[in-house]
């Protein structure tokens, strides 16, 4: 029906995951740990972050052996039926259990303390009360350090001084990217314009909505800006092609995977550089823990200082700049540069 | 010289209804056959089998000696033959030209020539239709001509005419008999059905009576009286409209003054309408449909707005809404049953609470009386021998005539002061007519008032004890039905004798 | 006899039109290269308890949904927008008891008024637009639910507090959390104590309907409008009425959840159940009873769907095929029951009115 | 439904109002397009009436459009069809399928076919079946959405550009540029002059490299309005959304006219999907439809079942849709406006002595007025809703003076006319 509902929280775009490290949990076969997968809506093979998650479980059956059960989510499920998921792949004796999204919060804090033997991490994921678990590992990470780079890389590389951000719709997650894009953007230039649009204000559509990704960036380079940063999950398609429209010295920033990797051979020309989020390290950094008999808990923050973001360089189009780059970055590693979480 | 048509061994049956039994029907070329019969005679039946709308289980048509089998009305067309049907067949959002080219675009298409036709056609019988008028803005007179020059512009040779009268003023059917004469002397064909019995008479060439599915003999329109034709086609002895003493007192029961409606054009439908109604009085409003009979009714009843005074049993109603005018005692038999008056899709104990939901027989305290309902349902349906297996039937499967009957039952329930009637036995066969005249009657002997509306004089001057005529939203003219003939009426209606 | 085999059918008719949709989902399985006996066997084992819970869970929230669309329906209104009216509710009394302005169950009553007044209010603006200035209820619920959504967006964003990275009210007091009944071990969960309103919304929908006048000019002007107003029905209050009560309806939706398990208005927020409700009303045909079994039906498949991608990697969404199809088809089965119904009363007319025999008689005049 | 008073939609002088009509609708768009100018220079945004802001609008408008005129097709032939976005969904896929394997040209066929049988189950379940409209409709918009997330599983995954839910990268179909006229007319569009630039920007947005299926679009609507309107065929259909039983008794095949109409209108839906993905943007994402299905449904009967009236309510809908996302100056210079255009209204309506509908404009539009001056900008939050509150205040301001097929929705059986 219509206004459905998809829970993907996350800018998260095409990751970029070739399909040679596709998971099939079929053919794994390992004496590892057991991880159960609960995905988000859509699951393996979004091109998303469920396809980062598995990227990172995939990484884990190759190098440690372990074996997988998948479950994905269904558009405007309840509450009870992300338990319920949780608890299938409890009962099956996964362990750990790696819940992709922030929708999985409250399920896990609801489900963990009946199963103690048990890990369970949730990626974006937070502890909505004040009990701790301690056998939760929610796995957080700092976009905004990631966006600020991208932010100082179109700053450095914009010719109008003008750039612009179309986020998918308006959420607390989303403005973590636009006020990092943006303090980016100023750091290296305090006059440059910022122009910065929603698809939707708090309408999940707002991430399916290639079409109006591409009216809001088509917008922006109309009104002089030749640089756009998206974090809209399934719309940036739209934004990469309103950059191959406008021509030559446009740009488009991707988000979450390095989306030069998957785009056509028109778009990767406008493609300047994408924010990466690295899930699949997260991922696998969890398995790994729990293979060791470390397992991970409580909060843990994959930021620049734990690769945990970035940016890529595929195409080579700042190159020039990367050494800039990794000034920033560095002064931000060592806390010389506060970034923002809220525009 | 072959027969136009021959109908032979013609059965129709629809589930549990036998409609057509074995039917033979010759008729010659060039003539006016007339075919009359009770309601579900199976006169429509057999017309639409030869239109090609129903297919029989078995019998032969002939077409000029032809044997032919249609499976659709366009086969029909094909063979010369037109159609105009019981109940209009016209799209109302579509214009006069666009309903008479539908489905015949191939003749002169859809344009200038096709218009010019129309035209023509309607010149030359003085039609007088303007091809480009929506035709929810034309009268019923104009839409039954409307349906002709249908018929006509397909260039139709056999022409099956079901009761194209039946909504005519005597002027109006006039001039369309004048109209048939004149096909016929071109050569047409035509076969006409009509309930009125005088004009079956001043028309027809040949007549065919059908009783029960069947046909069950010839008449000569030469020799044959009205009167015995019609208890061919009843089996029995005609019933009349039948007056008897006057029973009207010098109370008054209905009181109007001044009522007027003026609709979202700004046309004044009612003008200053002012009239009374004594208790144990039968008022008849005669008038072309259309000069605000509906108008009248609905704004009594206040289902449209109007200004002016009420007065209902002395009590100033004016202001009240529909549901409170009825509980005050106001009887409603609405024109349209299956708009008005009935629940078609409900059994028929509900059926008995509609309009009635403040009698406490159907309702109490808000809550519906499902007992009293029924029992009350039963009693209308023995009283008013209405057919039907039960009250849990549902209004639908009744037939028109029965379905009258129960509204009548209905709406005399619960002693109305005052009656409300539109066309009661329009459509309604001769046995049930005379009963509802009948409750109609008792009815006002025992007090009650009565606004009668009907399109049937004969019915208006029998059952009256005055007559109004309307005419253009306005009361024109009174006379006494002991001394008035259908003539009169039909002239006062059509203001030929407005001055009056 | 002839009773009792079109009893038979109209239990056949649905039974026969679920067995299609299945046959149907499987054939789109099987073609896509997964395996339908996994699908039918997962679909047709005994849900284990907390499933069993979910179920009853989920049912009295659509049968809420279902019902609200089914008063509109009932006298012709196209309510579509249970949607918006359910959202704005579930935000409105989430807000409410936040505030925790009164104490205990009478807090939790107080949220179920205004529940009920912010449905029906959203509601109200469709019906008042209708009947004062005509405009269509299909067009104004359409674009009131996109308006909802991000009015209790902008709302939650703007007053909500944040927790992780997302929003939500304030926590409703423990003192005005109601518990519910446990039926099996703790881990089974437990059935939402103020989903018992689905119940007394069904039974008074129920008597409403049937047994008063309202009800009566209710499914009156559904049936015939021009009948009810030649009746005395006031149309235009009627037409209110009929939204604002539609409107109150789906107020209470989400409220069984509200109380049970969530305890504010965020993320765990359900969507979707206003148009999983239209379906439900639809199958149902708009009647109490039907639309319970009706709701019931399509949160069995709902719940039991979550094991299709863990138990047989088949992907959740071909539920959604099977509970379109299963519309569609009991829909089908239901007409034709209903035209052999049709044919078999006027079977009875006729012959209860007297055999037309026709006896020909010789004339001559 | 509201009273039972005969609303005759048309004045009974109708012969002579259609003289006039050309001239009548000719000065309406040149007071407008005057009235939007003024509105530009007085408040300064720009992009109320830029090329690009035009470009957007008519792209946006595209997809509703579409599914306007697929219901318009359906509803005339006497069938509602509130599976409009059931066929679009069933387009979306269709359209980037066969794009993938065979280009933009095949792909249009697909997206074409594959809303056709939305259309053709439909068809089944209302006309031969004779089911409520409405049920099937609902039933068909939840299977068109279960089964296309699922042949996109099942198709879309291995594809290059593709995934579960997504296929992108598609090549799109071209786009018309006319060299010198364009961009001339994006030049003048830029000086900001009173009026030429604006009717510039109209030329310019025309002329600037839109996307040939904005023309087939446009082509589309006049093409229904010519086909079902000035041909036997169109009356033959039309006439079974009015009264089919007349039809039948003059020998119209009625269930062959609403099996064609209800088809077309699917084919129509799933060319709606088709632009969506392959000119709105280019490519396909489950659920992009975001029920603009829907939205096309209401802009036809906003439209009063006509096609020129449902391309200006989709015009109209997409239009503030579009400048929603480009400019936030633009929505507030959207409010003087409405209340210059509420005050040309209250005006006409004063000349008409509608004294209600006067003063009501007149208030409402003195509260956009006071609302422009006071306020430099419209919340972000609340442009995004400007498309749905715009429709509803000018439904809510509008006469309804609407008029439905008069058998739409209700069922038909052969056989039972007379
Ligand atoms: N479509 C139908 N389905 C079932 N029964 C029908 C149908 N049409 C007619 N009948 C039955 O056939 C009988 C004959 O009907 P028909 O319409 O031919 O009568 P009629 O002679 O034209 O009556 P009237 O004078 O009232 O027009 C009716 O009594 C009715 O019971
Ligand atoms: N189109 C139809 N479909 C099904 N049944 C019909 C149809 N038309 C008529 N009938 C059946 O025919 C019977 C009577 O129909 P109809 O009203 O035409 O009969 P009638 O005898 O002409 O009635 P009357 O003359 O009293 O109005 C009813 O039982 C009705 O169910
Ligand atoms: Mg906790
Ligand atoms: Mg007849």
């Amino acid at each position: 029906g219509c206004g459905s509902d998809d829970s993907s929280s996350d800018g998260g775009s095409d990751s970029g995951s070739e399909s040679s490290n596709a998971l099939d949990c079929t053919a794994a076969e390992g004496d590892g740990p057991a991880v159960g997968v609960a995905y988000d809506v859509g699951g393996q093979g979004d091109k998303s972050f469920n396809d980062a998650a598995a990227a990172g479980v995939a990484q884990a059956v190759d190098e440690l052996g372990a074996t997988c059960t998948e479950a994905e989510a269904q558009d405007g499920e309840p509450e009870s039926a992300r338990e319920d998921r949780l608890r299938q792949l409890a009962d099956a004796g996964n362990s750990p259990i790696l819940a992709v999204g922030f929708l999985y919060s409250e399920a896990v804090n609801a489900v963990a303390p009946d199963y103690p033997e048990i890990n369970f991490a949730v990626v974006d994921g937070f502890d909505p009360d004040d009990e701790p678990n301690d056998n939760v590992a929610y796995l957080g990470f700092a976009e905004e350090q990631g966006s600020f780079l991208v932010g100082a890389a179109a700053a450095l590389k914009t010719e109008a001084d003008h750039i612009g951000f179309v986020g998918g719709v308006n959420t607390d997650l989303i403005k973590k990217f636009e006020a990092g894009y943006v303090a980016g953007a100023t750091e290296v230039n305090p006059d440059i314009t910022v122009d910065v649009t929603y698809i939707e204000e708090s309408n999940t559509t707002g991430f399916n909505d290639p079409a109006g990704g591409q009216a809001a960036a088509t917008g922006m380079y109309d009104q002089g800006a030749d640089i756009i940063y998206h974090a809209s999950g399934g719309s940036g398609a739209g934004v990469f092609e309103a950059a191959v429209q406008a021509g030559e010295g446009m740009w488009a920033i991707g988000v979450d995977s390095d989306q030069y990797q998957t785009a056509s051979p028109d778009e990767q020309e406008h493609i300047l550089t994408s924010m990466l989020k690295r899930v699949d390290v997260a991922a696998f950094d969890a398995i790994e823990a729990v293979s060791n008999d470390e397992p991970l808990v409580s909060y843990q923050v994959y930021d620049l200082a734990a690769d945990g973001v970035g940016y890529s360089t595929s195409g080579g189009y700042v190159d020039d700049i990367s050494g800039d780059l990794d000034d920033y970055a560095q002064q931000i590693v060592d806390g010389e540069i506060e970034v923002p979480t809220a525009p | 010289m072959t027969a136009a048509v021959e109908l032979a061994g013609i059965t129709k049956t629809f589930p549990g209804v036998v409609a057509n039994h074995d039917v033979d029907l010759t008729i010659d070329v060039g003539t006016v056959h007339a075919l009359v019969g009770e309601n579900g005679a199976g006169k429509s039946t057999l017309m639409k089998i030869l239109y090609g709308v129903q297919k029989p289980d078995s019998g032969t048509i002939r077409i000029n000696g032809e044997t032919v089998g249609f499976s659709s009305p366009s086969d029909a067309i094909a063979r010369g033959i037109g159609m105009v049907f019981q109940h209009f067949m016209l799209a109302d959002n579509l214009t006069v030209l666009e309903n008479v080219v539908l489905g015949a675009e191939k003749l002169h298409g859809t344009g200038a020539a096709a218009r010019s036709e129309v035209q023509a056609i309607s010149d030359r019988y003085g039609f007088g239709l303007d091809p480009d008028l929506l035709v929810e803005d034309l009268g019923v007179a104009a839409r039954q001509r409307l349906e002709i020059v249908k018929v006509l512009y397909r260039g139709a040779k056999i022409i099956i005419l079901d009761e194209p009268t039946a909504v005519l003023v005597p002027q109006e059917v006039d001039a369309l008999f004048e109209n048939l004469r004149g096909l016929k002397e071109q050569g047409h064909t035509l076969l006409f059905i009509s309930h009125k019995l005088d004009e079956v008479l001043a028309v027809a060439d040949a007549i065919t009576v059908m009783r029960r599915g069947t046909t069950v003999g010839d008449a000569e329109p030469g020799s044959v009286t009205k009167h015995q034709l019609a208890e061919l086609m009843v089996g029995s002895e005609l019933p009349e409209p039948q007056h008897g003493d006057s029973t009207v007192t010098d109370q008054v029961q209905l009181a109007v003054r001044d009522l007027t409606y003026v609709d979202s054009f700004g046309r004044t439908v009612l003008d200053s309408v002012t009239f009374d109604i004594h208790r144990g009085e039968i008022l008849g409003v005669a008038g072309v449909e259309g000069n605000g009979q509906t108008e009248l009714v609905e704004a009594l009843m206040a289902i449209r707005p109007s200004t002016g005074e009420i007065e209902l049993g002395g009590r100033a109603v004016t202001g009240w809404p529909t549901r409170r005018r009825r509980a005050a005692g106001i009887g409603y038999i609405p024109e349209d049953r299956h708009r008005h008056g009935l629940l078609l899709d409900s059994p028929l104990w509900e059926n008995r609470i509609l309009g009635h939901a403040y009698e406490q027989v159907a309702v109490r305290k808000g809550w519906i009386n499902r007992g009293g309902a029924r029992t009350d349902a039963e009693r209308i349906v023995t009283e008013y021998d209405v057919r039907t297996p039960g009250i849990d039937t549902t209004a639908r499967a009744l037939s028109g005539g029965n379905q009258q009957k129960f509204i009548v039952g209905r709406e005399l329930s619960g002693q109305p002061g005052l009656l409300i009637a539109s066309h009661p036995t329009r459509g309604v066969d001769v046995g049930a007519q005379a009963a509802i005249w009948e409750q109609m009657n008792e009815a006002r002997r025992a007090g009650l008032a009565v606004l009668l509306i009907s399109a049937d004089l004969d019915e208006l001057i029998g059952l009256s004890d005055r007559i109004q005529v309307m005419l253009r939203g306005r009361l024109v003219a009174e006379f006494d039905p002991r001394d008035v003939t259908p003539q009169d009426l039909g002239a006062a209606m059509t203001g030929a004798k407005e001055s009056a | 006899m002839n009773r009792l085999r079109s009893f038979g059918l109209s239990l056949a008719a649905p039974l026969l039109a679920i067995a299609f949709s299945l046959v149907v989902t499987s054939i789109v399985i099987e073609i896509s290269g997964g395996s339908a006996s996994d699908f039918l066997a997962i679909i047709f084992s005994w849900p284990v308890d907390r499933l069993l819970v979910n179920i009853v869970n989920q049912t009295s929230l659509i049968y809420l949904s279902a019902l609200a669309a089914a008063v509109g329906f009932r006298m012709n209104l196209f309510n579509i927008g249970v949607e918006g009216q359910y959202r704005m509710a579930a935000y409105a009394a989430a807000v409410f008891a936040g505030a925790a302005i009164l104490p205990g169950a009478l807090n939790v009553l107080g949220a179920l008024i205004v529940a009920m007044a912010a449905g029906a209010a959203w509601a109200g603006i469709a019906g008042l637009l209708r009947v004062y200035r005509g405009v269509s209820e299909v067009i104004s619920t359409i674009m009131l639910n996109a308006i909802a959504i991000t009015l209790t967006g902008y709302m939650l964003n703007t007053y909500g507090t944040q927790v992780g990275d997302s929003r939500r009210t304030t926590e409703i007091p423990a003192s005005s959390q109601v518990p519910g009944w446990q039926p099996f071990e703790q881990s089974a969960g437990q059935v939402w104590t103020v989903g018992l309103l689905a119940v007394i919304a069904g039974v008074t929908f129920w008597l409403v309907l049937n047994r008063t006048r309202f009800g009566f000019d209710l499914r009156a002007t559904g049936q015939s409008p021009t009948a009810a107003i030649a009746s005395g029905v006031n149309n235009r209050r009627m037409t209110l009425l009929a939204m604002l009560i539609s409107g109150a309806i789906a107020g209470l939706v989400w409220m069984p959840s509200l109380f049970g398990s969530s305890h504010y208005y965020g993320s765990t927020f359900q969507t979707g159940l206003g148009f999983t409700g239209i379906a439900v009303a639809l199958l149902g045909r708009n009647k109490a009873l039907p639309i319970a079994f009706a709701a019931l039906l399509f949160a069995y498949l709902n719940e039991q769907s979550n094991r299709l991608t863990i138990e047989a990697g088949i992907s959740v969404e071909v539920i959604q095929i099977t509970q379109g199809v299963i519309v569609l088809a009991v829909v089908i089965a239901y007409e034709l029951v209903r035209r052999y119904r049709l044919r078999a009363e006027e079977r009875r007319v006729a012959q209860s009115s007297g055999p037309s025999s026709p006896s020909v008689e010789e004339v001559a005049v | 439904m509201t009273t039972t008073a005969p609303e005759p939609t048309q004045s009974p002088d109708g012969r002579i109002a259609r003289l006039g009509r050309g001239y009548l609708w000719l000065l309406v768009t040149v007071g407008f397009l005057a009235i939007v100018s003024t509105v530009r220079v007085f408040s300064g945004a720009g992009q109320l009436n830029s090329v690009g802001t035009l470009q957007a609008a008519l792209i946006a408008t595209c997809p509703i459009l579409l599914a306007a005129l697929g219901g318009l097709w359906s509803e005339r032939s006497g069938v509602v069809n509130i599976g409009l976005e059931g066929g679009m969904i069933l387009g979306t896929w269709g359209a980037a399928y066969f794009t993938y394997f065979y280009g933009p040209w095949v792909g249009l066929i697909g997206a074409a076919l594959m809303g056709a049988l939305g259309g053709i189950l439909h068809a089944i379940a209302t006309v031969t079946f004779g089911v409520d409209h409405i049920v099937s409709g609902v039933a068909i918009n939840i299977i068109a959405a279960g089964a296309v997330s699922f042949l996109a599983e099942a198709y879309f995954r291995d594809l290059q550009g593709g995934g579960i839910k997504q296929l992108t990268g598609l090549d799109t179909p071209p786009r018309i540029e006319i060299p010198w006229l364009g961009e001339a007319a994006s030049d003048l569009a830029g000086q900001g002059w009173f009026f030429v630039s604006d009717l510039s920007a109209v030329v310019g947005a025309l002329t600037n490299g839109l996307s040939i299926m904005v023309y087939l679009v446009a082509g589309l609507v006049v093409l229904t309005w010519w086909v079902l309107w000035h041909t036997a065929f169109g009356l033959r259909l039309r006439s079974c959304g009015e009264n089919p039983q007349a039809a039948e008794t003059l020998g119209v095949n009625v269930y062959r006219y609403k099996y064609i109409g209800v088809v077309m209108s699917g084919v129509f839906a799933g060319l709606g999907g088709y632009m969506l993905v392959l000119v709105s943007s280019s490519g396909f994402v489950t659920g992009q439809t975001g029920g603009r299905g829907y939205i096309g449904l209401a802009a036809m009967i906003f439209g009063n079942w006509r096609p020129f009236g449902a391309a200006g309510a989709a015009t109209m809908f997409g239009y503030t849709d579009a400048m929603q996302l480009r400019s936030n100056d633009a929505v507030h210079a959207l409010l003087l406006l409405v209340a210059v255009l509420l005050f040309v209204f209250a005006i006409l309506r004063l000349r008409q002595g509608d004294r209600l509908n006067t003063s009501l404009y007149a208030i409402i539009g003195v509260a956009f007025l006071v609302w422009f001056f006071n306020s430099d900008s419209v919340p972000r939050e609340f442009a995004g809703m400007t498309p749905y509150v715009a429709t509803l205040l000018v439904l809510a301001l509008g006469t309804q003076r609407l008029r439905m097929p008069a058998a739409d929705g209700k069922p038909y059986k052969k056989g039972q006319a007379g």
